[in-house]
């Protein structure tokens, strides 16, 4: 019944939960950073395991079938676990900036980062529910953790009401789809989808699942809580919601979609289309007017959702290695994105600290007196974009690749070309924030901000590190995409 | 293995023409074999010019001078060599090949050289002619500002005319064809300082331009038809009758013709010629009188078997014919009323290219190519004698000379020479020459011309009364009555006027060489190449001809001289006779340059350009800024602030369709939690409707 | 005593539980409306749990883990309520519009 | 040397100058000189190994050479497939070349804000794109290189640009050039772009058709593309007009030019000459590498239209070079001309009319650099490009005069310098078309192109009348100039030497060229 090696990763994250509020406990204030510290050494031990798992290979499956351990579930939790720490990373320095509850906030990361864990292994509705729920809460509490300022707590509330709220549609939507199917295991709800596809019941349940992760993705019509939640969190949380919540929907929604709703595509590839369509250009058109960079970074994350939603879109026409294919597409998006846009939240945070302001006015000029900086934003944000030899042209090109893949047809192509439209206007936004930093001339007394501190040029590195490299040779990322790609096959 | 040197040895010389001139052999074999120095050394001596040139004692000239004494001698040696043995010669260098489709074929793009009667000819007019002027430069540009540029661009010019003449394929003549239009232009543009020789400089290159199109079209078709650029190739294709170039035959003649209108000054093509005079007078000698512009003639006369062939360019004869009519008797015309010595010389020029070309177009090889010699020596003596006058003068203006024989005997007596050859007096050159082309225009009335051909001879016989007429007006008012200028006017230094002797005599004795019956050499010499002109000459003096012309001419003299050889006070009352409706018209130069300047100038540079340049600042990008006027209108930072009311032209719109846009999305972003739920909500129920609906 | 009535039964609270959050101005009201919905979705598992008589019970277990979350929920969201009542002495939901643009 | 031919040649051309990019950036910026060398050296290198592989080229065989072929992207079925041919070995070698002057010129030329390290580094990494686009085999890697040239680009303009305030039709206030052709250029190209990697998506996919392996290999898909199977159809269309947008963009054609004048005036001297030397030719090379082999029937469809667009284009450059004020304005608008040519000689389809392409490109790649270094150095000394202004800059500075004329004379075609074979040869080409195709439509092209080539003339003259000759306007009567240096002779007469050996001997790019192109048209066109 239980397999231990194959819980290791959640015992672990179990395990350095304790640690964190224990020392948060133990040590003085001014050291409350080791609580981070430990956070981040306990998300490294709990990837060792993943290694393991991966070297014996193979797919466990535990408490019936409801949580399995495969490749999909080894990557996107080894995603999880470096992304999580990269955030602790690029926290710390930001918590000593102002009176903070550390060890809390490392204990609540960490906590929704297991929740994540758990969702990729959850093939079972109630163990989802339980991840999403596990992932939201924290965050909820998180995004007001600057308990002073009134635009945290209501970054805060927002999330907290429209979260639940969806939380309940989603669980409407899960409660019609156990009736009509009977089942609450994904691979047999697949089985039995066959028999309810036609009852509106059904439909209506499935749709209603769809309505819940885009929410948790900040799909449009589901996204306004993004904006105004990150723009009011704390920056490393507002990193986090972009990059670890966000994952965590688009990982609930590849396994729920692929393996639970498999036999039901003809139902959330359209909805799914729509929804990518809107997503993109919505996310790229208000990101337009944004004046504040991380409001900017808020809606460029919506409009990476909708490009991550692409794939799914012709999942309806597609079979077999199309589906595959298309199941790779959204994934390694996922993965580029990732770290592409930690590495931007990190610029963002340095920068926000080098130049004391969040708007693109006020860094004008920010490659004259800090140019390491400004080269650091060039590359995530023209990254993001999606401009060659940055990581991002992969993601976009696997997404293109995904949406064409054949038996295409006029709707695959019309997508696609609504998402090249989309990459273009995109590039306007990147573009103006680069171009206040590198091409408009510095004010006469330059802002004396504190230098940056070690754990975010760490962040910082990694990230460069990965975006480089990933985009000269993509098949880094890539080799991660393809070995999780099974889980499509039914 | 493409792109290495191949010579490829000559494929029709030995392909049994009929013709009597072959590939030579021993020594004269060397002599064809080293001609291709003949372009080459002028080149060298541009680039050593423009290196070392303002370093040598005498600033580059003894470069230029002994590149035009070897072509000069060398020239000579061929000619003696061609009258020995006739030649007819080619080699060429492979520089490209292009792979033509279909057949597989390829197109070879060639360097080479001719040796034949024509080009031998052209090569010892260039030469000899180009070796007096050069020596008669170096006194008259003595101090200019750019002494040493000047012998570098004329060397240009040399090479170049060389390089046209020495072309054994259509390619390389178009390049010496350009060379030379290059040449043309800066030495027009010489003193660049002043705007007007710019302009003269740039009408000159832009009308030639023009003309080139023909020149290339008609190069393209035939290399196409034919398959090779070679004129061998060609006209053997013409022998052969061949169907492909027969069919494109009246368009690649018309073509070329155009080409060599622009060259040789035809009209409607001449207004850039007198225009041209704004260079230096020796320019306008070696250039634009006894070389350059004879390219056209030369043209034509390499082409001639084409032009002959029926079914290929025999159609086009009459035109040639006509054109050349017109060119020779308006050109002359307008003549009569120039103050200008140069421009008067200048429209003879014009005239005579007429002669030429009239000729050619009459089928007469010989006639035309025979005064082509002539009037390279007696037109190039009296530009250089008149160089030497306005040496002396300091103005162009025949107003401000007159009496001048007494102060430049030696100018004015070889000026008289140049005159009266050009007039066509017995026994000097141009009375040959003249007179053999009378006879074949007659000839041509009599065989096929028809009246076309009569009416063109009358036009030549006037021709030759208003020649005789003008050159008579020039000698008057510049060597007789009072001097009119200012200063002393003195006698040109010995560099000067050596030349002026030198060609003096050559314009003398240069028609001697060819004396219908008597002594036909230089229709041997010409004769001289691989596929003979068929044309026809006299075979003997036709005296009746003869006497019209001389009779004509001394008309002319004699009315000039009645009417200039006395004084009078002023220009105006000098050219007495008016013609209510001619004379202004002479003045206006048939109002042609008028012409082109508002029917194509103007509106191209004008209306036509500005309205390119603003349909692509306003139209095209206003589009494009349209496109982008959503993200323009909100990156801050690039139009920060930037106010979009009233703007027209299309962005606007478009812009502000793009902020309505904004606008809407904006007013959604309340930041009111509760309407955000309504979207969710929204969102969710449409999703539902939409699939229960469509699904 | 079909199925249909108990589902009935919970598209009604849904909705009403809809209706509250779109109306309610008070940021407890709005919370308790969510609750209501989590009722409606807990009856429809209830009811289909033993309308399907499944051996696992899955309906009920999910059901239980429905209301242990949204307990947990609320308080959170309470907690939520009363920081922002501390900083501004109001929870009215529609006076938290200080980002927009 | 068989490593050399084993693809290493290759990768030294192209992956040199990214590495001397890194090493420039690891050394301080205080430390100019070493930076200076350590560029030069790296682009020198390049050029050098490009040399050596034009002498190891077996000119005899049509085929790629010095190529590799290893995995890349597996997981994409993209391979790092590299490779020369005739076609792309000039264009190659151009690059390199050009590049070093490049470096050479900005020795003591640098514009403001004076920052020759981030210049260089900008520069070095221009240069990997530019080589790597000619070398790539694979549209996924060539995709990657053609792009890779935008980001260096946007910021030579964006940052070191024209800072002059432009009017925008229809806005009140004035923007500084610099930003607005910066993001222009950016935008155009990536606009293109997209749909060009669209197109070669859906090439890939359809390449599968058929039991065959999908690829993105280029030398496959041409094989694929000439048999006529796969590629057909509305698909064809679509593809080919997507691939066009992208090309077309880059080259320009009319109307997409709107870019160019843009953004080659603000750009710095140093930029301009890279996008007209290099850049535009991207474009083209995309036309003959790619569209034509792998959509033959839908080239010889696009043809008419790809004609017409080229002479509008010849002829509205012209015209619109009539109405310019600003001399590297001017430059640019020809620019569009010239490039029109280019466009006419491919769209023949023709051995004669790619091979006119090709030595087109060079030539003007050659000839419009040249001209883009003159104007830079002239707005260097004089601080303004208005021809208005300036005038008897032969007498001011006699060397960079007569230069410029030179360049002048070389840019209208004159022959005997490079510029005449490539339009002669594509106004021939375009008198004999491709089998099948329109011959009235060509050969009227063929007469307005060759009209053209008078407006071409007209302007050049014109502009050399107003800058080179006449008096010298008073305001510079009293200053004192300097005449062109060293480092601007190292990099002018080079350009020189090439415009006339080309003119003379064009052997030099024919005799590389045609066999590949031969090639390329009996496998595509059934020659």
């Amino acid at each position: 019944m239980f397999d231990y090696h194959a819980l290791l990763p959640e015992f672990i994250l179990g395990a350095t939960l304790l640690v964190v509020l224990g020392v948060d406990l133990l040590v003085a204030p001014r050291r409350r950073w080791l609580a981070g510290a430990a956070g981040i050494v306990g998300l490294l031990a709990a990837g060792v395991p993943l290694l393991t798992l991966a070297g014996v290979g193979g797919t466990r499956e535990m408490f019936a079938g409801s949580y399995v351990v495969d490749d999909f579930a080894l990557v996107v939790k080894g995603l999880f676990l470096v992304a999580g720490a990269i955030v602790l990373l690029a926290s710390m320095s930001y918590l000593r900036g102002d009176r903070y509850y550390e060890g809390e906030y490392y204990f609540l990361i960490l906590a929704s980062i297991a929740g994540a864990v758990v969702m990729a292994s959850a093939r079972d509705l109630i163990t989802m529910f339980i991840g999403l729920e596990l992932v939201s809460a924290p965050a909820f509490l998180l995004a007001g953790w600057r308990k002073g300022d009134l635009r945290s707590n209501e970054a805060s509330l927002k999330f907290f009401l429209i979260g639940v709220l969806s939380s309940a549609v989603l669980l409407f939507g899960m409660s019609l789809v156990y009736g009509t199917t009977g089942e609450s295991t994904f691979t047999r709800i697949a089985g039995a989808t066959a028999a309810v596809s036609g009852e509106s019941a059904f439909v209506l349940g499935v749709l209603f699942t769809l309505v819940g992760f885009g929410f948790k993705i900040a799909a449009v019509p589901f996204h306004f809580w993004a904006p105004d939640t990150y723009q009011g969190a704390p920056l490393p949380v507002a990193a986090y919601l972009s990059v670890g919540s966000k994952g965590a929907g688009v990982v609930g929604l590849l396994t729920i979609c692929y393996s639970a709703f498999a036999g039901a595509r003809d139902v959330w590839g359209p909805a799914l289309w729509v929804l990518a369509a809107l997503t993109m250009t919505v996310g790229n058109l208000t990101a337009l007017r944004q004046s504040n960079v991380v409001r900017l970074l808020g809606y460029s994350s919506v409009a990476h959702a909708g490009f991550i939603l692409v794939p799914f879109a012709m999942a309806a026409a597609f079979e077999g290695p199309a589906l595959e294919e298309a199941f790779f597409g959204s994934l390694t998006y996922l993965l580029v994105y990732a770290f592409m846009n930690l590495g931007a939240f990190a610029a963002v945070i340095a920068i926000a600290e080098r130049t004391g302001s969040r708007e693109i006015d006020d860094w004008a000029g920010l490659a004259r007196y800090s140019p390491t900086l400004a080269t650091l934003l060039g590359v995530f944000f023209f990254s993001l974009a999606g401009i060659p030899p940055l990581a991002g042209w992969f993601a976009k090109f696997v997404m293109f690749k995904a949406v064409l893949g054949d038996p295409g047809n006029a709707w695959g192509v019309s997508l696609a070309v609504i998402a090249a439209v989309n990459a273009v206007i995109a590039l306007f936004f990147y573009a103006r924030v680069l171009k206040a930093a590198f091409m408009d001339p510095a004010p006469e007394s330059l802002p004396e901000g504190a230098p940056l501190s070690r754990p975010l040029a760490a962040a910082l590195v990694i990230t460069l590190a990965v975006t480089l490299a990933a985009g000269f040779y993509p098949q880094l990322l890539a080799f991660f995409g393809e070995a999780a790609r099974g889980l499509a096959l039914p | 293995m493409t792109g290495m040197l191949s010579f490829a040895a000559l494929s029709t010389a030995e392909g049994g023409h009929a013709a009597a001139a072959a590939d030579p052999s021993g020594f004269l074999g060397l002599l064809a074999q080293g001609a291709w120095l003949i372009p080459v050394v002028p080149l060298l001596a541009v680039g050593l010019i423009v290196l070392f040139g303002k370093r040598l004692p005498f600033k580059g000239w003894e470069l230029a001078e002994g590149a035009l004494a070897f072509v000069a001698l060398y020239s000579i040696a061929l000619l003696i060599g061609n009258w020995v043995e006739p030649m007819a010669f080619e080699r060429h260098v492979e520089i490209a090949r292009v792979g033509l489709l279909p057949g597989g074929g390829s197109l070879v793009l060639e360097w080479g050289w001719v040796v034949d009667g024509l080009s031998i000819m052209m090569y010892f007019v260039v030469g000899v002619v180009g070796f007096f002027v050069f020596t008669y430069s170096k006194g008259y540009m003595k101090g200019d500002v750019r002494f040493t540029w000047f012998f570098a661009a004329f060397s240009i010019f040399a090479g170049g005319m060389l390089v046209l003449v020495s072309s054994p394929n259509t390619i390389q003549l178009i390049v010496g064809w350009e060379l030379v239009g290059l040449a043309s232009y800066l030495l027009i543009g010489h003193w660049w300082e002043d705007h007007a020789n710019n302009a003269a400089a740039t009408k000159a290159f832009i009308v030639n331009k023009v003309a080139d199109l023909g020149l290339f079209l008609g190069v393209i078709i035939a290399a196409l038809a034919v398959g090779s650029f070679r004129f061998t190739d060609l006209l053997d294709a013409v022998e052969a009758g061949d169907s492909a170039l027969a069919d494109v035959g009246v368009w690649v003649g018309l073509a070329l013709f155009i080409g060599a209108m622009g060259k040789s000054a035809q009209w409607p093509f001449h207004v850039w010629l007198p225009d041209a005079m704004a260079g230096p007078t020796p320019v306008s000698s070696l250039m634009h009188a006894a070389t350059m512009v004879t390219a056209g003639v030369y043209l034509l006369g390499r082409m001639f078997p084409f032009y002959q062939a029926e079914g290929f360019g025999a159609g086009l004869k009459p035109l040639i014919l006509v054109i050349g009519a017109l060119t020779l008797f308006l050109g002359g015309l307008v003549a009569l009323v120039q103050d200008d010595i140069k421009k008067v010389l200048a429209y003879s020029t014009v005239s005579q290219l007429g002669y030429m070309t009239a000729a050619m177009g009459a089928g007469a090889y010989t006639a035309g190519l025979f005064h082509l010699f002539t009037h390279a020596f007696f037109k190039g003596l009296l530009f250089l004698a008149a160089g030497s006058v306005i040496h002396a003068v300091h103005s162009n203006n025949m107003s401000d000379m007159g009496g001048l024989r007494r102060f430049m005997p030696k100018t004015f007596w070889t000026f008289v020479i140049g005159s009266l050859a050009l007039a066509g007096i017995v026994p000097l050159s141009g009375f040959w020459s003249k007179d053999e082309i009378l006879a074949s225009l007659y000839y041509d009335s009599q065989h096929g011309g028809g009246g076309l051909a009569t009416f063109v001879l009358v036009l030549a016989v006037a021709g030759a009364f208003v020649t005789a007429f003008y050159m008579a007006r020039a000698v008057n008012l510049t060597f007789f009555g009072k001097y009119q200028g200012a200063g002393h006017p003195h006698e040109s230094p010995r560099v000067m006027t050596y030349p002026l002797i030198g060609l003096a005599a050559l314009a003398a004795v240069g028609g001697l060489v060819n004396i219908p019956g008597a002594f036909p050499a230089f229709t041997d010499w010409l004769a001289a190449r691989v596929h003979l002109p068929g044309d026809h000459h006299a075979a003997a003096l036709n005296l009746g001809l003869a006497a019209i012309g001389t009779l004509a001419a001394l008309a002319g003299i004699a009315i000039g001289t009645a009417i200039f050889g006395r004084q009078r006070a002023t220009q105006r009352e000098r050219d007495r006779f008016r013609i209510p409706l001619l004379y202004p018209l002479l003045e206006h130069k048939y109002y042609m340059d008028d012409l082109y300047d508002y029917a194509l100038v103007r509106p191209i540079r004008g209306p036509l350009a500005r309205a390119t340049n603003w349909s692509n600042n306003v139209i095209l990008d206003g589009v494009v800024n349209a496109c982008g006027a959503a993200a323009r209108r909100l990156s801050a930072l690039v139009y920060g602030g930037l106010d979009q009311r009233g703007i027209d032209l299309g962005i606007n719109a478009a812009a502000a369709a793009a902020g309505e846009a904004g606008g809407a999305l904006r007013r959604v972003q309340t930041g009111k939690v509760q309407q955000y739920a309504a979207a969710l909500f929204l969102g969710a129920v449409l999703l539902v409707v939409g699939f229960l609906i469509f699904g | 005593m079909t199925v249909n009535q108990f589902l009935i039964l919970g598209a009604l609270l849904f909705s009403l539980g809809v209706y509250g959050v779109l109306v309610r101005r008070n940021a407890v009201a709005v919370l308790l409306s969510i609750e209501l919905m989590l009722a409606a979705v807990n009856i429809n598992l209830v009811a289909f749990g033993s309308l399907l008589g499944d051996t696992l019970h899955t309906g009920h277990i999910f059901a239980l883990f429905v209301i242990t979350v949204a307990a947990a929920e609320v308080g959170i969201g309470l907690a939520i309520v009363i920081l922002i009542f501390r900083n501004r002495s109001s929870a009215n939901v529609d006076e938290l519009d200080l980002m927009k643009w | 040397m068989g490593w050399f031919e084993n693809g290493w040649g290759l990768s030294l051309i192209v992956f040199l100058p990214l590495v001397g990019a890194a090493v420039v950036l690891a050394v301080p910026r205080a430390r100019e000189t070493a930076i200076k060398a350590i560029a030069l050296g790296f682009a020198a290198a390049s050029f050098v190994v490009s040399v050596i592989a034009t002498v190891a080229f077996d000119f005899g065989s049509a085929g790629y050479q010095f190529g590799a072929d290893t995995s890349w992207i597996p997981a994409i079925d993209s391979r790092f497939h590299i490779g020369v041919d005739g076609i792309s070995l000039p264009l190659v070698v151009l690059s390199t070349f050009i590049t070093l002057l490049c470096v050479i010129y900005s020795w003591n030329h640098w514009p403001e804000p004076h920052n020759p390290k981030a210049f260089l580094v900008l520069m070095l990494v221009l240069a990997t794109g530019m080589a790597g686009t000619f070398v790539a085999l694979d549209l996924v890697l060539f995709f990657i290189f053609f792009e890779l040239v935008l980001l260096p680009m946007y910021f030579m303009i964006g940052i070191w640009g024209d800072r002059n305030p432009m009017r925008l039709p229809g806005f009140k206030r004035p923007v500084e050039t610099r930003l607005y052709a910066a993001i222009k250029f950016f935008l155009f190209t990536l606009f293109g772009s997209a749909f060009m990697l669209l197109g070669f998506l859906a090439l890939y996919f359809r390449s599968g058709n058929g039991g065959l392996p999908r690829t993105f290999d280029i030398e496959a898909l041409s094989a694929r593309g000439a048999e006529g199977q796969l590629f057909t159809g509305t698909f064809a269309f679509w593809v080919f007009f997507a691939l066009f947008l992208g090309f077309a963009v880059k080259v320009p054609m009319w109307p997409l030019h709107t870019w160019l004048p843009d953004a080659h005036t603000a750009a710095p001297t140093v930029g301009s000459v890279l996008l007209a030397a290099i850049l535009l030719k991207l474009g083209s090379y995309g036309f003959i590498r790619i569209a034509l082999p792998i959509l033959p029937e839908e080239a010889k469809a696009w043809a008419p239209v790809i004609a017409i667009l080229a002479v509008i284009a010849i002829i509205y450059g012209s015209l619109a070079c009539l109405a310019q004020t600003d001399m590297k304005r001017l430059i640019a608008f020809s620019s569009v001309g010239h490039m029109g040519f280019v466009m006419l000689g491919i769209s023949t389809l023709t051995e004669v009319g790619i091979n006119a392409a090709i030595v087109g490109m060079v030539a003007h790649g050659i000839i419009t650099g040249l001209l883009f270094f003159l104007a830079g150095s002239i707005q260097h000394r004089y601080h303004t490009r208005e021809m208005a202004r300036l005038g008897g800059n032969q007498k001011i500075l006699p060397r960079l005069g007569g230069i410029l004329g030179f360049a002048a004379m070389a840019s209208l075609g004159l022959p005997g310098l490079a510029g005449f074979w490539g339009e002669f040869m594509a106004l021939l080409a375009s008198y004999n078309p491709f089998a099948g195709a329109n011959l009235a439509l060509f050969r009227s092209a063929m007469v307005i192109g060759a009209i053209g080539t008078v407006l071409t003339a007209g302007y050049l003259l014109w502009m050399l009348q107003r800058v080179n000759l006449g008096e010298i306007p008073e305001e510079w009567r009293e200053k004192s100039f300097r005449d062109a240096d060293g480092y601007e002779l190292g990099a002018w007469v080079p350009l020189v030497l090439a415009t006339l050996a080309v003119g003379v001997y064009p052997a030099i790019v024919f005799g590389t060229t045609n066999d590949s192109v031969q090639r390329l048209v009996a496998r595509a066109f059934g020659g």
